[in-house]
C-alpha cells in the first residue's frame, strides 16, 4: 500500500440512494445470502451483496439438470428455487445485517400484486440498502411474457413496489428487448431511483445424444464473458439517453472489465458468474480499480462514469 | 474450512489409457481434506472452459502437505489438465462438501468403487486403516490396465477384489456380481462411488440386508459452496425440494437417495 | 471411407427451394466470394456459398478498427463495404458459376425500394441459388431503426423483394428482438420460402486506455462460440410455432454444434466466424454430420431436423 | 499458395524478457514462403482465445523446411504460444499476404527495423545476400537485451548498426537518429518495419531523398484473406475505400502510406 493516504482515490459511490463504499456488488443467485462465502473473505467488505432473488412463497425451483457450460459462459435455469420473503427476513437479514453488510433485496414475482406485497413485507426492516426488482420472470396474468419486455408492465411494476417502500427500487432489466432505451425510459417513469443492467441473455443448449434440451427447463439465462458486448452497448445506449444511475453487469470477470463498464456510463458494476470462477472477484476487482485510478490520477471513481461516451 | 490456494504441481502421470494421477503440493488445503470431500479446481486462465472443475480427493499426504487426484479425460477441463507440467500452478478451493462418515476403531468395512469412481474412496481407506479398521475393497474396471489404484489399496492393508468386463484380470464381470460372495453381516458399514446404475446394486444389496452405507453422487456445479443452486439433485431426503451435491453432499446416506433404475440408466451415459 | 456405398446416409437437403448437397452453407461477409478460399479446398463441395453483402451502389464501408475479438466471439463494424450489384453481377457470378458452386447472394439496403432494386438485378442471372436478405441494415427512412426489428417492415421488405424474382427468398433475421416468432411470423406472411437465423448480437468494447470505443462505428455485431445458446433458442422457439425451413447459424465451429442446430429445428446450417479459425470448417462439419448419421444409423439429414423439440 | 500445415514446435525459446524465438518443422509451408508474407496461427484447441494471430515469417531454412517466428508476448494469445512446448502440434495458415519486393542481384539495401519490427526483415536480408546485394540494418530497440535478433544479421554478412533507447548497447537514443549518418544515395531500396511513429520517420526521409522503399503494417485480423474486410486501414492509395493489410499488404510501398503523425501516434501506443 501507499505511504500516502491522503492520495488515496475514493471509491465510494451512490447508486441512486444506495451508498456503497466500492462500486462492486456481488450479483443476485450467484452469491446465495453471502455467508456461502465467507470462508473466502470478509463479505461486508463487499461494495454490496444482493441476495438470492426472493419471493412471496418458498419455490422450489426448477428440476436438474439446471446449469451447462458454454463457450466462456454458461446457461442456468435455477427457477428462483429460495425459501421465501419471511425466512429471508428471520434467518438471512439479520445475519447480514449483523456482519455490517451492505445489502440489497432482490424481488421477484408473477403478478404486480406478488412484487407489491413483498416489498410490503421488507418494509420496516433494518439493514437493507435497496431493492432490486428481477422483472425477468414471466407474468403468469399475461399469459407468461415477461415483465421486463413491455414497458407499461416495467412501468406499474416499479410504481407498485415504489408505493410499497421507502427504499431505493432498482428494476432489473432483460436484455432480450428490441429497445433497451425505451424499456430503461418506462422504468424511469415509473419512478426508478436506479437501473440494474443486465439479466441473463435467453439461451438453450441440446444434448445431440439424447436428442433433447440439456435444461430441466429447456431455456435458460446465459450470463459469463460471452455476453460482455451486448450488456456493455445497452448500457451505453441507456447512459446517452438518460440520466440515470445503472448498476452494470454481464460477464465481468476483473477490474479491466469493470472499468468498461464504468466508462460505457455504470456508476457501480455486479459481479455474477466471475464469483464461480474467483470467490474473491469483487474484492480483486475494487482493487484492481483503485489500482487504475491511482495509476492515472482519478481521484473520484465518478470521474469514470460514462468517460467513454461522445463529449 | 475451506479456502483458496495456489498449488504446485508435483507429478501429473499417466496410469491407464485415460486416467491421471496428479500430485499437488497444498499444504493449506491438504491439512483441511476429509475423505470423499471435493476440490474445486480452475483449469485454464482464459475463460473456456470458464468454470472450475470438481475433483474428489484421492489421497493427502498430510506431513509433506500433498493432495493426490485421480481423474478421468472426459471433456475439456481435463484435458487440459493432462496436460499440466511439473511445477506449474493449480487454482484450487477447498476442501469442499460433507465427506464420509468416519468408522470408529476395528469396525470391519466393505468399499465397492467403479472406475474413476474409486477415487474418494481411498483417502477414507488410508484413515480406517489408521483406526485399524478392517477394509475390504471390491473394484470394478473396464479393463485390468485400469486397475492400478488397487495396489495403492493393497498397500494400506486393504483386501481388495477385483472385476473387470473385459476379463482381463480379476473376476471377469461386473463389480456388483462380487456382492454375492459376501456376507453383509461381516460389515457394519459400506461406501461406494462410481456409475450410477452400480451403485443404484450396491445401494439395494446394502439396504435389503440392513447394512449402513454412503454414497457419492455427482451433478454438474458451478459454485461448489451452496450459493448458486446449479446442483439441485432430486433425492427422497429432500422432497418436495430437492439437495445440493455440492454442500448437502457430495456424500450421502444411501438411505437418503433412492437411484431409481431411471435416474441410474440416465446418469450411467455419462459414466 | 465406409466400403458399403449403398449405406451412405443422405445428406441433401432442400432449404425452401435452394438445393444443397449437404446442409452446410458458409455464412455472408465471413467467406468473401468464395474465391479468397480455394487455396483451402474445392470451394464448389460446400453445401452453399452465401456471398457478402451486396448493395446497390458499392460502399466504402465504416472506418476502422472494424473488428475485436471477444471472449469466445468477435465484433464486426464491417459496414458494408462491398463494390456494388453490378461488379457482383459481372465479376463474381461468372466466376462463381464457372466452378459449379451454390451461390446464396445476400442483399441489404437502406429502403424497401433498395432491396428491391437489388432483387430485380440479379433476376435472370442464372447461377444463384438463392437470395438471402439482410434486414439487420438501419432503415434510413425510418430513422435508422432496423428493418428486422419490425415486424411490418419485415412483411414488407419480403413481399417488395418477391415482387421481382423467382428465386426463393430467405429474410435473415436479427436476434435483437423482444419477441423472434412475431418477425419469424412476419416473414413468412410476407412470403419468405425460408428463414436466415441469427444475425449478429448488436454490442461494443470500450478501450479503457483510450476511454472510447474500440470500432470506429462504436457498435458492432457478435458472433462466434459466444452467441451459439441465444441462437439455438430462437430457431428452437420459431420451429415448435411454424413450419418453414430454417437455416441455422451463430458460433457453429464443429459438427456437434451443426446437429444441435438441426435438432433445434434447422433444415440447413451456416457457419461463419468458424471459417476464420478452420478456412475448411464447412467440409469438416459436412463430415462430420456424416459420420454421427453413420453412427446412428439416420439415412436422411432429414430425419434430424427439429428432433429436440418436444414430441 | 497458402495452405494449412499442422507444423511441429522444434524450439520455443525466449530470447529477451517478452520476446520469443520459435522454430517450426513446416516444410509445406517453408517452401512457399517469401520475405514479409505472415503465418495465421491458431493458439489453443478453445475458443479464448478465438481467433488465429498473424506472425511475420522471421526466417526460413528452406531445405529443412523451417520456419522461425520471432515474437513479443503482448496479450493472451502470444502468452499462450509462449508455453507451447516442444514437439507440440501448431496449426499453421500460410503463407499470407504480399511480401517485399526482392532486391535484384548486387544493389545496395538499407533496412529499418524497430523493436519486434525486425521480424520479416531477417528473411529478406538472407534472400537478399544470396543475391549478392550489400545490406545493412538499422537496427532500434529499448534496450540492448533486446538485440539478440543482430547476430542473426551479422551472420548473414549484413552490416548492423545499433540504437538503443537505455544507451546499454549501441547508440544512445531512437533507430530514427542514425539516418543522419546515412547518405540515401547510398542504396537503390529501403525496408523497414517496426512502431509507426519510426516508421513514418524512415518513410519521409526516404521520400524526401527519393528512395524507393517498402514497409509493413499491422491491422487486427480474423480471415487473413481477404475475406472478411475486417483489416481494413485507410491509406492514400486506396481512397475514398480502404486497403486490407491481409492480402493488399502487410507490404506497402511507401508511396501508397501516408502515415499522418496522428496516425502514427495513435498506432505507436500499441507498441
Ligand atoms: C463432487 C465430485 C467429485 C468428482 N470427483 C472426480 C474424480 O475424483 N475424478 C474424476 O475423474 N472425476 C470426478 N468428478 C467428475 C468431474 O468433475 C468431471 O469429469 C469433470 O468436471 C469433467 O470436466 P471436462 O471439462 O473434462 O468435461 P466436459 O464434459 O467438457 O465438462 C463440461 C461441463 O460439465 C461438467 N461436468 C461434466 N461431467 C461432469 C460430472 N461427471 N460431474 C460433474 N460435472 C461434470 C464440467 O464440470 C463442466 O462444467 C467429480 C464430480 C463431482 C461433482
Ligand atoms: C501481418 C502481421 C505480422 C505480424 N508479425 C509479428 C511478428 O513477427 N512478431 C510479433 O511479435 N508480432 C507480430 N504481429 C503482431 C501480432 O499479431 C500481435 O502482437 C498478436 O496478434 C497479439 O496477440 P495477443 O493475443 O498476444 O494479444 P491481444 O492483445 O490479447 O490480442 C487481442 C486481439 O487483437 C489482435 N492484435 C493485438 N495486437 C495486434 C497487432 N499488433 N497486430 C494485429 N493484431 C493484433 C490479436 O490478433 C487478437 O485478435 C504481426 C501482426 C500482423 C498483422
Ligand atoms: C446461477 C445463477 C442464478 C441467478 N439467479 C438470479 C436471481 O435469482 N435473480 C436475479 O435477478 N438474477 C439472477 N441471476 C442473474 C445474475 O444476477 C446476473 O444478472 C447475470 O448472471 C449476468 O451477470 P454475470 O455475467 O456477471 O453472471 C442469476 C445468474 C446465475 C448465473
Ligand atoms: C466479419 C463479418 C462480416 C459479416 N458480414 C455480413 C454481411 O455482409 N451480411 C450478412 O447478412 N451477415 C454478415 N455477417 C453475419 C454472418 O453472416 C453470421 O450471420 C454471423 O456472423 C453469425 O454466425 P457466426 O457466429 O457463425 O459467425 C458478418 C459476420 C462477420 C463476422
Ligand atoms: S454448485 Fe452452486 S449450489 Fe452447488
Ligand atoms: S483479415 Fe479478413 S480481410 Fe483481412
Amino acid at each position: 500500500m501507499n505511504s500516502r493516504p491522503m492520495s488515496y482515490p475514493d471509491l465510494s459511490t451512490d447508486l441512486g440512494g444506495i451508498k456503497m463504499n466500492n462500486p462492486v456488488a456481488v450479483a443476485s443467485g450467484t452469491f446465495g445470502y453471502g455467508r456461502e462465502y465467507e470462508d473466502y473473505m470478509d463479505i461486508a467488505v463487499i461494495g454490496a451483496v444482493i441476495v438470492k432473488g426472493t419471493t412471496l412463497e418458498p419455490r422450489v425451483g426448477n428440476p436438474p439438470p439446471r446449469i451447462i457450460e458454454t463457450p466462456a459462459g454458461m446457461l442456468n435455469a435455477i427457477g428462483l428455487e429460495n425459501p421465501g420473503v419471511d425466512i429471508f427476513l428471520s434467518e438471512h437479514l439479520p445475519y447480514l445485517r449483523d456482519k455490517g453488510v451492505t445489502v440489497i433485496a432482490n424481488l421477484a414475482g408473477n403478478s404486480i400484486d406478488d412484487y407489491a406485497a413483498v416489498a410490503a413485507k421488507l418494509e420496516g426492516h433494518a439493514g437493507i440498502a435497496g431493492i432490486e426488482l428481477n422483472i425477468s420472470c414471466p407474468n403468469v396474468k399475461k399469459g407468461g411474457l415477461q415483465f421486463g419486455t413491455d414497458p407499461v408492465m416495467v412501468k406499474q411494476v416499479v410504481e407498485a413496489v415504489k408505493q410499497e417502500t421507502f427504499l431505493p427500487v432498482m428494476p432489473k432489466l432483460s436484455p432480450n428487448v428490441t429497445n433497451i432505451v425505451e424499456i430503461a425510459a418506462a422504468a424511469r417513469e415509473g419512478g426508478a431511483d436506479a437501473l440494474s443492467m443486465i439479466n441473463t441473455l435467453m439461451g438453450m443448449a441440446i444434448d445431440i445424444e439424447q436428442r433433447r434440451p440439456v435444461l430441466g427447463n429447456v431455456f435458460g439465462g446465459l450470463s459469463g464473458p460471452a455476453i460482455k458486448p451486448v450488456a456493455l452497448r445497452m448500457i451505453y445506449q441507456v447512459h446517452r439517453e438518460m440520466d440515470i444511475p445503472i448498476l452494470g453487469g454481464g460477464g465481468i470477470m476483473n477490474a479491466r472489465d469493470a472499468l468498461e463498464f464504468i466508462m460505457a456510463g455504470a456508476t457501480a458494476v455486479s459481479v455474477g458468474t466471475g464469483n464461480f470462477v474467483n470467490p474473491r472477484a469483487a474484492l480483486d476487482i475494487a482493487r484492481g480499480i483503485q489500482g487504475f485510478m491511482q495509476d492515472n490520477g482519478v481521484k473520484q471513481i465518478s470521474e469514470l462514469v460514462g468517460a467513454a461516451q461522445p463529449r | 474450512m475451506a479456502a483458496l490456494e495456489i498449488g504446485r504441481v508435483l507429478d501429473n502421470r499417466q496410469v491407464a489409457r485415460d486416467k491421471y494421477v496428479m500430485d499437488i503440493a497444498a499444504p493449506a488445503t491438504a491439512r483441511q481434506c476429509q475423505p470423499g470431500q471435493f476440490l474445486h479446481i480452475r483449469i485454464t486462465d482464459t475463460y473456456d472452459p470458464l468454470l472450475r472443475r470438481p475433483l474428489s480427493v484421492y489421497d493427502v499426504l498430510f506431513d509433506s502437505g500433498i493432495i493426490s487426484l485421480l481423474y478421468r479425460v472426459v471433456g475439456q477441463g481435463t484435458s487440459l489438465l493432462a496436460k499440466a507440467a511439473v511445477d506449474e500452478a493449480v487454482d484450487i478451493m477447498g476442501p469442499l462438501g460433507q465427506g464420509f462418515t468416519l468408522p470408529s476403531e476395528n469396525e470391519s468395512i466393505i468399499l465397492v468403487g467403479g472406475g474413476v469412481g474409486v477415487a474418494p474412496l481411498l483417502y477414507l481407506a488410508r484413515l480406517s486403516r489408521v483406526r485399524q479398521c478392517r477394509v475390504r475393497l471390491l473394484l470394478g474396471a473396464a479393463g485390468g490396465a485400469q486397475l492400478g489404484a488397487a495396489s495403492r489399496f493393497e498397500k494400506l492393508g486393504v483386501e481388495v477384489k477385483t472385476a473387470c468386463l473385459d476379463g482381463s484380470a480379476g473376476y471377469h464381470g461386473v463389480v456388483t456380481d462380487l456382492l454375492e460372495h459376501e456376507d453383509a453381516g461381516d460389515y457394519s458399514r459400506l461406501y461406494t462411488c462410481g456409475p450410477a446404475p452400480m451403485m443404484a446394486v450396491v445401494s439395494s444389496w446394502a439396504q435389503a440386508h440392513g447394512l449402513w452405507g454412503e454414497l457419492s453422487l455427482e451433478e454438474h456445479m458451478a459454485c461448489g459452496v451452496g450459493a448458486c443452486l446449479g446442483c439441485a439433485c432430486q433425492l427422497k431426503a429432500f422432497e418436495p425440494g430437492y439437495a445440493k451435491v455440492c454442500t448437502d453432499g457430495p456424500v450421502f446416506n444411501i438411505q437418503a437417495v433412492e437411484l431409481s433404475p431411471d435416474q441410474a440408466r440416465k446418469e450411467g451415459h455419462n459414466e
